[in-house]
């Protein structure tokens, strides 16, 4: 949570998306704007002149088939993609107004205001309270109170902490793969970013840790701005207010998810959600 | 459970506290040095990692040029030539033969042990054995890969040299006979089991095709599975040889010290690692012949065995490309 | 027309059958033959100890009198070479593995090292020796003391410690250091926090078996210039020191002047071995226990 | 630690020198004579148990020439065992490196020929033919060369190589510089040459009397005819004008004076090294040296201090 | 080929598939009797109560889901499958009226009449002429010519002669998938075998391949009794005499193909050849 000018509007937001979010008139601010984004793994083009603005508190959704370039979107809006040797990437991603695809933007600044969530549950080898407190140990927070603050503070905000509040100092691989992923998503917390990526966040988990994974980000985007990347597009119509319909590397589709899944304007959005092919 | 975190929120923000946010703001702007860290590492690694490479760098420097003193005193050809060492005394000769079949001598003594044994250990390991069988089998054979070499040439001293000279009556005392098998034996395990992880990469398509035209296991193994991981066995057996060129202390112990030029195996033999042994061990004083020629063997010891591990690499290389 | 005839078949069926028959005694003998050479050893030297191998021994100083002999000195050298070798492969090896697997760029100069690191793996330990004599004993003048010692047994156990390193940082999955770098970790912050606590397990034992490797070298500190006899116990890594292998060398060459000296070396020998099993037992334990976390 | 007749003197000596309380440290590094190696041995382990638990002495083996171009360095070692004695070459080094280097005689040792136990002919030799043995020119290369009702079997000849004093003793004294066979067998350790010889029964070796003393089991030793009937190599007839005098040598070690002078427990392993020298001489082998020779040392060595 | 009283019927059964093979009058001599057999690896149960009866000079295609056991059959067969350690045995199968599960048995015997065809060319890393000198080699034959004669008669009846004969020395592994599955079938024939077990001999094989396969198959079956493994219905239909439909480990149905493909009396294959599971 950076910006200081957006508190007075919180409240309005608290609203559920049947209410119809997205479509209230208050201007929505900005949090990332793609503007012409080109990405290749060596030489094949990933990504395809993407252009995608992406508002504060809000969930957005992006669905598409596999190999679409989905994870490769979520992964350059923090740099994580750069991990892959061979990327090159052209455009440009304003964060708040500044282009973090610059030379100079410091990616581990970007990467503690923008929180990511993977698909498969990740938590360290370490004990619970460890892996809550990694964030803010690396950003020099040292104090012992502090830090179980945070670490309490993070795991309710990630729903889980009634379920290991005995147990911080147990082993994270010891929690279920639902437990596990909540866990990963309150160490996301924990650094309070302002907006957190998604990829997949559910697929690997059943249905009840599903279930809870949705609730809980429903509730998160009252604080910040939360963008999932999704196959399943019962999960994108549940909890999200936009969506974008990526195909081929290609924003084919990016609107309101009430009108993407009631009224879609391009024919393939439309066989994509009516399941005739992906 | 909705409804927890806002509560929680509003506690810590009531207490005004905890602003994590505001910390890591904070924390950043004085974290100079996290910065200077993250600048320095890369470097301090890379400097780690060039000690290796200094290490060989130091190693072929200090060999070469004292080598070349060396050659300033004693022709090459005639070291290389030589077939008489006699390296202290007034009438000093340098000449490396002596050296150089005592280490060959010993090593083909060595090899002659291990390649056999070796190679039909891991044909039963990896075509006969069960697997139950075969994962015991192994760590034995490691820890006779493990045990000290001092330990193997104290064995060659004290029983196999005895053992062998009630067997064979022209044995001499020290010979390089009994530390040629001791070395062999010391080099079984390494053998056995780079030849079995050769052996355990041929796919079970193939022994499946020999079965079933009715071969019978002998058949598969010998005609199917060995010409398959042959480059890897090979690879084991080059190995094998440059382990036995570089042993010391079992040819220190068992093969004495004579620098005759000869082909006996059962006569005392030389070989270069015991030479250097021996001269460092005696004399060393800097700036004699004798002392440039510990350096000059060292390097001709060093050479031989570096090829024989570059032969090694591209030939296990090779194999990794097959399948 | 028929090329294959079956009666002929048939004949040599049973020679066949009798050679894989044969030949598979003769390689579960050839498999028989190290480990009964290892029984043999073993008991070799275990007998020739008893009654050598007591307390006094172990706690006794060197002596020229075999029955006063003890081995405390070659037990404190080894020791003081082992707090040498220990934080200087640890460091080199790690080092260099961390700057293998995550900082240098795979390319020429990545594969140029690691060429380098099999290469010097292959080195006959002799060839250290005389690194060491040349480099650490005379040209920085330290004498043939425990660091000049160490240093060189780092040196040529460096390679064991680097691949096992190497091995352990790669078998750490990536989606772990994803995690860290996805809450803001720089890179270094990612290795000490996440990649090297994960593979602590690997290198620890890759260090362990260089240790046991340095334990049993002789050849290289024969070369550096041990005495054969130095009956003061080392206190310090700048002391003239003396270790177990090269004790268990003098006492084997001597063995024809003073015949007890065998007996001495064999008990050193089975101090030795039973270091060296303790050592691989905790190795083993170490890696079983914990192999495969995630 | 000291015994026999010298007992008060020598207390006396010590007590004005360090007093008995007094405490050294440090080091003392020798090196040299395979020969003397025991006898130094077993000094210097006398001298860290019972005199100075503080001093280590450090003693190794590598012969007398190759210890003495350790001596002969900058940062040299203390002392150099030798089987012989210094020769001008390495006085001249020692004067052109600035050491000054005092001689020490420290026991007698008799040159002995060992022969394989079952060697039942050559027992007893005359003075020529041991020789003639060992000299090249002679081509001596069976035993029936040496007398026809030995057997007609190979001589094997072996000896200490020529790191070592005894080689030069017997190259340049008792062969008067003329070339041993071709097929000597010289090694540098004299473990192995005890071994060698204990083992193969046409050996004849050299080397000096207390190597020949530990191994009586293992080796025996020719009957030396110097002309009045053979002589067996005994601590007696190899002591002072004994009947092996023509092989018997004074054994020596060397001190390096400049390092006496910096190191106080160097001269003090010095002087306890003379003052027991007869005692260590008689349990290792050697013949004890004659008192006066004893004395002319301490004199020498308590002028330094 | 080891009987020799059936020469006569040879030139008989020389007629398409078509013209209702299976059907005619004349006795066929039973190659393969299997006899109530059971196979359990450790403690799964693979084969249960198997009974079935193999003819001569006939091609039959055993099909059925995945798992459902029948590379497991056709291994037991020449006991291949008891290269798995685990495995347990019980019940009969004759092999011309002797029990080949009898201890006293010798497998190499077996295995030299019947050849095999496996999924995955598997050719020796060695030239082509080798890989078929290979079984005659090892079975005595040594005389050059002869060998050469083997070679090229084999070849030619694998249908891929013409393709190598330029290029015998070469490495098998220069040859192109389809051709080195022919080259396994010329092996199998080099040892002049009974019969030939294949265990879905063209599943990793192009269609033009597989074409050239089961002509060859085709051709084959006047020589020598064929048993054939598939995934591909189509496949059985047209090449095979009769088929045994195999479910869970059991035999469902064993009759002639034209019946089982048109008429099948169980309703559980029927459900499997119309594509309703598997
Ligand atoms: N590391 C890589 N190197 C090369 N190509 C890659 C890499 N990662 C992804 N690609 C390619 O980029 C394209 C987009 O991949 P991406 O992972 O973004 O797809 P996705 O939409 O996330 O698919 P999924 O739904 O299966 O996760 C694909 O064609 C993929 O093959
Ligand atoms: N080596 C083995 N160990 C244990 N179980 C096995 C083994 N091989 C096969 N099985 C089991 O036996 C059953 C039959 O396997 P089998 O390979 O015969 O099936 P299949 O009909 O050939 O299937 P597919 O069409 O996939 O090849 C399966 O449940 C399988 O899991
Ligand atoms: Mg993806
Ligand atoms: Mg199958
Ligand atoms: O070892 P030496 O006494 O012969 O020098």
């Amino acid at each position: 949570m950076a910006a200081t000018s957006e508190n007075e509007r919180k409240t309005l937001n608290i609203k559920s998306k049947r209410e119809g979010s997205g479509t209230v008139g208050a201007p929505k601010n900005i949090v990332y704007n793609t503007k012409d984004l080109n990405l290749w793994y060596g030489e094949g083009h990933a990504l395809k002149n993407i252009n995608l603005e992406i508002y504060e508190n809000e969930v957005t959704a992006i669905i598409g088939p596999s190999g679409c370039g989905k994870s490769t979107y979520i992964k350059t809006l923090n740099r994580m993609v750069e991990m892959v040797p061979t990327v090159r990437i052209s455009g440009e991603i304003l964060y708040r107004n500044r282009n973090i695809l610059d030379k100079n933007f410091k990616v581990e600044d970007l990467r503690t205001r923008v929180g990511m969530v993977f698909q498969k549950p990740n938590p360290f080898p370490k004990s619970i309270y460890e892996n809550i407190a990694y964030g803010p140990k690396i950003h020099g927070i040292r104090s012992k109170k502090v830090l179980d603050e945070i670490v309490e503070k993070s795991l309710r905000g990630a729903a889980i902490w009634d379920e290991v509040k005995d147990r911080l100092n147990q082993n994270a691989y010891g929690l279920s793969g639902g437990q596990q992923q909540r866990l990963c998503i309150a160490r996301c917390l924990a650094i309070e970013p302002d907006v957190i990526l998604m990829d997949e966040p559910t697929s690997a988990l059943d249905p009840i840790s599903t279930l809870k994974v949705e609730e809980l980000v429903q509730e998160l985007k009252n604080d910040f701005s939360i963008i999932i990347v999704t196959h399943n597009m019962q999960q994108a119509a549940r909890i999200s207010d936009k969506t974008a319909f990526f195909l081929n590397g290609e924003v084919v589709e990016y609107e309101d998810t009430d009108i993407i899944f009631s009224n879609p304007s391009d024919k393939r959005t439309e066989d994509y959600i009516t399941g005739r092919f992906g | 459970m909705k409804g927890v975190f806002i509560l929680a929120k509003a506690v810590a923000e009531e207490k005004n506290k905890l602003n994590v946010r505001k910390m890591i703001e904070e924390k950043k702007n004085s974290a100079s040095l996290g910065n200077f860290t993250e600048k320095f590492i890369p470097g301090t690694l890379f400097a780690i990692a060039a000690i290796s490479v200094l290490t060989t760098i130091g190693i072929v420097v200090t060999l070469l040029s004292e080598t070349i003193m060396f050659f300033r005193e004693v022709p090459f050809l005639d070291f290389f030539t030589g077939t008489k060492l006699k390296p202290l005394g007034e009438d000093a000769v340098f000449g490396v033969l002596p050296l150089l079949t005592g280490t060959i001598i010993s090593s083909a003594i060595a090899m002659l042990v291990a390649i056999p044994i070796g190679v039909m250990t891991a044909v039963f390991l990896s075509e006969y054995a069960s697997e139950k069988l075969r994962r015991t089998v192994k760590p034995l054979l490691e820890i006779l890969a493990g045990i000290p070499t001092i330990v193997y040439g104290f064995f060659a001293f004290t029983f196999v040299t005895p053992l062998l000279r009630s067997i064979i009556p022209g044995l001499e005392p020290t010979n390089i006979l009994s530390p040629g098998i001791v070395m062999g034996i010391m080099i079984i395990p390494m053998v056995a089991s780079l030849s079995e992880d050769a052996m355990s990469a041929v796919p079970n398509s193939m022994r499946e095709g020999a079965l079933a035209l009715g071969a019978t296991k002998l058949e598969v193994a010998w005609k199917v599975v060995v010409p398959a991981a042959i480059s890897g066995i090979i690879a084991s057996f080059v190995l094998g040889i440059s382990r036995a060129i570089g042993e010391t202390m079992i040819v220190t112990i068992a093969s004495g010290s004579s620098k005759n030029f000869t082909f006996d195996i059962t006569q005392s033999m030389q070989t270069m690692t015991a030479y250097i042994v021996e001269v460092t061990g005696g004399e060393a004083a800097a700036g004699t012949t004798l002392y440039y020629s510990l350096y000059a063997v060292a390097m001709t010891l060093f050479v031989f065995t570096l090829i024989m591990n570059l032969v090694a690499q591209y030939i296990s290389r090779k194999f990794r490309e097959e399948y | 027309m028929k090329y294959v005839d079956a009666q002929q078949v048939q004949k040599k069926m049973a020679s066949r059958l009798l050679a894989n028959n044969v030949a598979k005694g003769l390689f579960l003998l050839a498999t028989l033959f190290g480990l009964v050479v290892l029984v043999i050893l073993i008991y070799r030297v275990v007998a020739q100890s008893i009654g050598w191998l007591d307390a006094d021994f172990l706690m006794n100083k060197l002596s020229t009198a075999p029955e006063r002999a003890g081995i405390m000195g070659a037990i404190m050298g080894t020791l003081w070479l082992m707090l040498v070798v220990a934080p200087v492969t640890m460091i080199l090896g790690v080092g260099t593995a961390i700057y293998l697997e995550e900082y240098a760029k795979k390319g020429k100069l990545q594969s140029f090292i690691q060429t380098n690191i099999s290469n010097l793996a292959g080195v006959p330990s002799v060839v250290f020796g005389i690194l060491g004599l040349t480099v650490f004993v005379r040209a920085l003048d330290l004498g043939s003391v425990v660091l000049a010692g160490g240093l060189t047994m780092a040196l040529l156990v460096l390679p064991v410690v680097v691949v096992a390193s190497q091995e352990a940082i790669r078998a750490v999955p990536q989606f772990l250091r994803e995690a860290s770098y996805g809450m803001g970790a720089t890179k270094w912050q990612t290795i000490k926090n996440v990649v090297l606590p994960a593979s602590i397990p690997g290198i620890l034992t890759g260090v362990i078996l260089a240790l046991s490797r340095a334990i049993g070298e002789t050849a290289p500190l024969v070369v550096i210039g041990i005495p054969a006899l130095l009956i003061p116990l080392p206190e310090g890594i700048l002391d003239r020191f003396t270790i177990l292998p090269v004790q268990i060398y003098y006492w084997t060459i001597d063995s024809a002047l003073v015949a007890e000296y065998a007996n001495l070396a064999a008990a050193t020998i089975v101090v030795l071995l039973i270091v060296l099993f303790l050592m691989n037992s905790i190795a083993i334990i170490i890696r079983n226990k914990f192999q495969k976390r995630y | 630690a000291c015994g026999g007749g010298d007992k008060e003197e020598t207390n006396g000596n010590n007590d004005n020198k360090n007093g008995d309380t007094a405490e050294l440290e440090g080091s003392v590094v020798i090196d040299g004579s395979g020969t003397v190696y025991p006898f130094m041995a077993k000094m210097a382990e006398n001298y860290m148990t019972n005199e100075q638990e503080g001093v280590s002495v450090e003693v190794s083996r590598a012969g007398t020439s190759a210890g003495f171009k350790k001596f002969l360095a900058q940062d040299g070692t203390d002392f150099n065992d030798a089987s012989r004695q210094i020769k001008d070459e390495e006085k001249a080094e020692a004067e052109k490196l600035k050491i000054d280097v005092q001689e020490m005689k420290v026991a007698l040792d008799g040159l002995t020929f060992v022969i394989n136990k079952d060697n039942d002919w050559a027992k007893e030799l005359t003075q020529q033919e041991i020789i003639d043995i060992f000299l090249a020119e002679k081509g001596k290369k069976k035993w029936s060369d040496v007398r026809p009702d030995f057997p007609a079997e190979e001589i094997k000849t072996y000896g200490p190589n020529e790191n070592h004093g005894t080689y030069e003793f017997m190259f340049e004294n008792i062969l008067e510089e003329k070339a041993l066979p071709e097929a000597i067998n010289l090694q540098q350790d004299y473990s192995t040459l005890v071994d060698l010889v204990s083992k193969d029964k046409n050996a004849i070796a050299f080397f000096g009397y207390g190597y020949y003393e530990s191994n009586k089991d293992k080796l025996a030793a020719v009957k030396v005819d110097f002309g009045k009937g053979p002589v067996e190599p005994t601590l007696d007839t190899i002591a002072e004008d004994g009947e092996y005098a023509p092989f018997t040598r004074p054994v020596f070690t060397y001190l390096n004076v400049n390092h006496a002078k910096e190191k106080p427990e160097v001269l003090d392993y010095a002087i306890y090294t003379m003052e027991n020298a007869q005692d260590v001489a008689k349990e290792t082998g050697f013949a004890p040296l004659s008192d006066e020779d004893k004395q002319a040392s301490l004199e020498a060595l308590n002028g330094l201090k």
